[in-house]
């Protein structure tokens, strides 16, 4: 009955929040919460709360890369984000959100890697990242995605003494950056296209397409999701609209406020229950 | 994606001799699997999956039936051998992510609310992995699908494509794969005009992004054409 | 217990300058989880701990179901990045003994068998370790519980105690932790006067264990005034 | 009632498909079907089928034989290739008849595994045999272990580069091979004794006994399988029947044809339904 | 097989100074798990197999029952300490394999039709491993289902043989069955003169395979003599 | 309604087995039962009966102790010991069995680590104590553990050969050993305190506190296992008697028998059956 509500409101380019279509809810950035991690942040997007933190660890290359760092990426639905999510390993849920942040990061070369070997096809830094969702309110991958970034660019390297022991409590300069993406889900439904969804309004898309894009405006990854299908056309718009987005989002990380809230904001109505 | 000096692209031709818009040799054949009710091998150059499809059966245990529908399972599975490092047994994140995109990519296609309490079962087995295998491995459920009977709106269509060396180029082999700049893996519902599958990794601009599919999208047309030929090959036999 | 010739004592002040018998600065925070029950979040200094309350709720499958009682599920876990070497996600055969030994410290508290058939999940998330995590976690699940509306007969505070460079301290941190010559954690039901967890690593004589235990207890005091503030605050707002 | 006539039929030493009750169905072997493992063989026992791949990494061998490399056999019942056969980790059946392919391999001395040292005590080829059953309609041991038997000599060894990493572009030279094993499973019912079941025939046989047999007529595997019981009298035929089919099926892997028919078979009448 | 220069057969005698024919110093004990319906431990020389067994009882979950006949379940495990170097806990694919085969040695012994929906758990430990372990554990299995009371046709004997330096030897220490041409173990119900487990490793010819299962039925009347007497001296006390 | 009857009797001061309140079953103990073991003890606490073995292997030191060795503790309810214990991996009671074990042989310094050290950083010796319990009825904390020390004590070092290959035919020595901790544990129920609980007393016990004591009096490690509260009373008095019977079961270790009768033991009626 909600998710017909939500259908119905759609039709008139409304939103149960008040939002538009193609808004954001309130994004709140904290850097680094978690002290004793190398790096960290936690991202709301309206209810939707989650927290990354980065370890760095020493480990060997991949062979057909012996002069790089490696990037883990990992992401668990944890029990305590919502009622539906159980304990146990991973399901397929959770592997493709963190499967899809993994992408964005590797495949827009936001962490030099090359900087990060330490003795050719033998050491190298292990890059962990891991995505701890505190509540699950939808767009889990944009936000994991934002909070990934974040917590990449607050990391501090460990110093590592000459018996290959890990210092963390001297840390040596930051973690070698290049690029920011910044991933923007798009979903449809009805042939309306919608941004940041909730968890309630996931359940009415018929699918949804994150697409990570750099500060250079570079598409480099793209995951569609769910079983509705996407026409050509409709492909070229939800890119159109992730780049536009992701602009927007990028500012929020670059003002160098520690809290910030969203610009594409603007609180409507005293209905909105997602957005505040 | 790594870096390579090496050029894949001299002459308007590639390391194998294609030209950019070529599909490679493409083999399908349909009912391999005897004990399968629907089964399919296909190969793109030296991809091969192999597909057998299973149901609709009874769901078991129960409590996983669902009342108003069937429901559709999806294992893409890579061989221990069909890569140069053996690869370990057992689902890796990536087969699992791998096999949830493939199902979503499937799904759109079949009449699964006419089964109500089933599950129509899907094993993809890549024997051999030359690049662009999760959309080898499409081609032979849709065909394994279509051969078990099960009602399809539609064959599903699975092709890559991407960028190299500032071409774009289809259906991308396993040394192109990792050198390209962008690879992008698509299903799709030609005569529905459905994308029901659609990935990418690598960099480009927004409007390559756009083209690549489009062109993805036109030369699927040869892999429908392959796919209904081989399904005719089988029930003319 | 590791040993170490550095002195964590220095006329009569900790490392953090905290006298033997104070306890960190805590933070409570109630209700920080909107999907959950109940929730809290709770910081001794740099220990943190996140804990979510779902529930009472019907238990399945059913064949776990008691008829007589409700029951009490608790997972203690530690986010990788807590603590300085990253920790595998998945249980440890340390979490696990802890996540037994804190149910048990919580059902006491409780009235299960006012819910036949239910089951009470209690989730707890140590964002960072700086020691006396076990603990600083049952005061997070005591307040998510409490949050949640679950009746209980008191609230349940957990604080720790132990000996230091030959002295009494109360609510290591990591440090001390490693040095001490005893860690002592204790959960306690301040009103009813009533141990529910208590565990002993260390070396001690029988009268310093039993000295350190009535010293946890009478600092409880302080940790059980700081939950009553965070609920008073979230429910006066 | 399938059951109860194959047993009938049996009486009269005749099998459903129109076989003699020692006589194996046809046998087709391909070579190297997969070119991108080191070796592989495709073997159909009639409309049984598997894969067998061979792959070559690196490893260090076992502490009481630190100058001999080490096999691994490996077999799922892939749920590709039966209806009751489920997804997950193998079951005691699978685990017996990868174990059973191992036996015959290891106690024949097929490979020269001290060949395969490349530093005593650190540094050795392990060998991964993993057999893949595409369809099963019975005789997996025998299908299997003359696959692998046929992938192992089909296999050529990876080149070593100077840093240890492996050149499978280069190719140099065979895996050293000592003998020729073929594993012949004799089944018992109702004092019948049978080779090469179907599915079918399986499913009524008390138990069976599988026999690995060298070219020089050395036995150098057993196993019986099945809760039925046997006298001593009985595994003396059962093992005469394995050393002579042994022989036989050595002559289709030795005639160096890539596709080979089983001289054994003899296609008698049109009810043949699984040996065409 | 691994091979070596020591002789292991000198003067006709073995290491242990057994003649090939013998059977190691055998030790069995019926009753020795108060907790389980039967029990036993068999020592062959430094072979150590600890059985117990419970049931029929019924068997859960309830669609595993078989509605015409109760269930054999077998565990064979090797304890960490059994061998040289430490064992990883869980089962290992030699022991599920070994379980596997050591169940179908006992069913045809026992009137599991006689008992529907239940199941007969046999769990056996081997807590030292010196050759034969397999067999060893049969024999306890055997003795622990007769002290059960479940119904049996006839005990099942557990025995080795083998060839060594060309020689047939009884019963297999772990030397021996490291350095031997071949090993056969094998399970036998004597009095029915069925085998029920028969597998081998090594290199034989046809008529050596023969004849070392001959010799082998041969000696196991002395194993199932011990076995009558350990009964015996159980129900006799 | 047996457990009613035992608190009917508790109510008395008596045990079903005729028990005093604080006295332990008759306790048996065997030395080096497992040959092939580096060290082994078999503990009998009435019908209790468990194994524990020792393993010495290599390993690598944790990296905040580079120059110690490594005791790792595991217990397993074996399904053999009860015929409520299940296959599959430890559950958390099991779980916690094994870590109570472990916490008082670590924090008791029972085994002098830094003395096996073999080269700093890089290899030490592990120490494997894995415990089988054969019967299960009550008590397995405290069988366990004193079973664990015993096999301690009886533990010989393996030779280590130059090429680092472990030779136990060759023994040089025994594991070094500072401390001899004994384990009680102190059950609590209706005001009364008891020891050592059979199956059927745990049953009725509101919680139990399981004390490791020294020969100093040391106390080093405390558990309290099950729901039922303490006051800081009880403490005091549990403490005590944890003192004085580890002691007593103490004498049993030190008097070198193979097999010894308990000294707290007193036969007093013919109505016992958990004690002889």
């Amino acid at each position: 009955m909600k998710s017909n509500y939500i259908i119905k409101l759609l039709e008139k380019n409304e939103r149960l929040d008040g939002r538009k279509l193609d808004e954001f809810r309130e994004i709140t950035i904290e850097k680094n919460p978690i002290e004793r991690a190398e790096g960290s942040a936690r991202v709301k997007m309206g209810k939707t709360d989650i927290i990354v933190g980065v370890k760095l660890e020493l480990g060997t290359p991949y062979p057909d890369t012996p002069d790089a760092g490696v990037l883990r990426t990992g992401a668990e639905f944890n029990p305590m984000a919502h009622p539906e999510f159980e304990t146990g390993p991973p399901g397929e849920d959770a592997t493709e959100v963190a499967r899809v942040i993994d992408r964005g990061i590797r495949e827009s070369e936001t962490i030099k890697v090359e900087e990060l070997c330490i003795e050719e096809g033998e050491k190298v830094w292990m890059v962990y990242v891991d995505a701890y969702p505190i509540n699950h309110d939808g767009n889990l991958i944009d936000a994991g995605s934002l909070a990934s970034l974040v917590a990449l660019n607050s990391t501090r390297m460990p110093k590592l003494e000459e018996d290959d022991k890990i210092n963390r409590e001297e840390l040596k300069g930051s973690l070698p950056i290049n690029h920011q993406p910044i991933t923007v889900t798009v979903g449809k439904v009805n042939g309306k296209f919608l941004v940041d969804p909730t968890f309630e309004e996931e359940k009415v898309l018929e699918t949804k397409l994150s697409i990570a894009v750099t500060e250079e405006d570079t598409v480099v990854s793209m995951q569609k999701s769910g079983n509705g299908p996407l026409s050509d056309d409709d492909v070229d718009k939800m890119i159109d609209v992730a780049v536009k987005k992701s602009k927007e989002i990028r500012k929020l990380i670059s003002n160098g406020k520690k809290t910030t809230k969203s610009k594409a904001k603007a609180n409507k109505s005293g209905k909105s229950k997602d957005g505040s | 994606m790594m870096k390579t000096d090496e050029k894949l692209i001299i002459k308007g031709k590639r390391i194998d001799g294609r030209k950019p818009e070529d599909v490679r040799k493409m083999k399908m054949e349909v009912g391999v699997i005897p004990n399968a009710e629907g089964s399919a091998l296909v190969s793109f150059g030296k991809t091969t999956a192999l597909a057998s499809v299973y149901g609709p059966r009874p769901l078991h245990p129960r409590h996983l039936q669902e009342s108003d529908t069937g429901l559709l399972r999806y294992k893409y599975d890579m061989a221990t051998f069909s890569v140069d490092e053996r690869k370990r047994p057992g689902p890796s994140r990536r087969e699992i992510e791998i096999s949830k995109v493939s199902r979503e990519a499937l799904e759109p296609a079949l009449f699964l609310k006419k089964f109500p309490r089933t599950v129509v079962d899907v094993f993809v087995e890549i024997l051999q992995a030359d690049g662009s295998t999760r959309v080898t491995a499409i081609n032979a459920a849709s065909l394994a699908l279509a051969d078990a009977g099960v009602p399809m709106r539609d064959l599903v269509v699975g092709l890559s494509g991407g960028m190299l060396d500032g071409k774009i180029v289809i259906d991308l082999m396993g040394k192109e794969d990792n050198y390209c700049d962008a690879d992008i893996p698509i299903a799709y519902l030609p005569s529905k005009k459905e994308i029901t599958l659609l990935q990418m990794d690598g960099r480009l601009t927004p409007e390559e992004t756009k083209k690549i599919v489009r062109d993805v999208l036109h030369a699927s047309k040869k892999v429908y054409e392959k796919q209904v030929e081989a399904l005719k090959k089988k029930y003319s036999e």
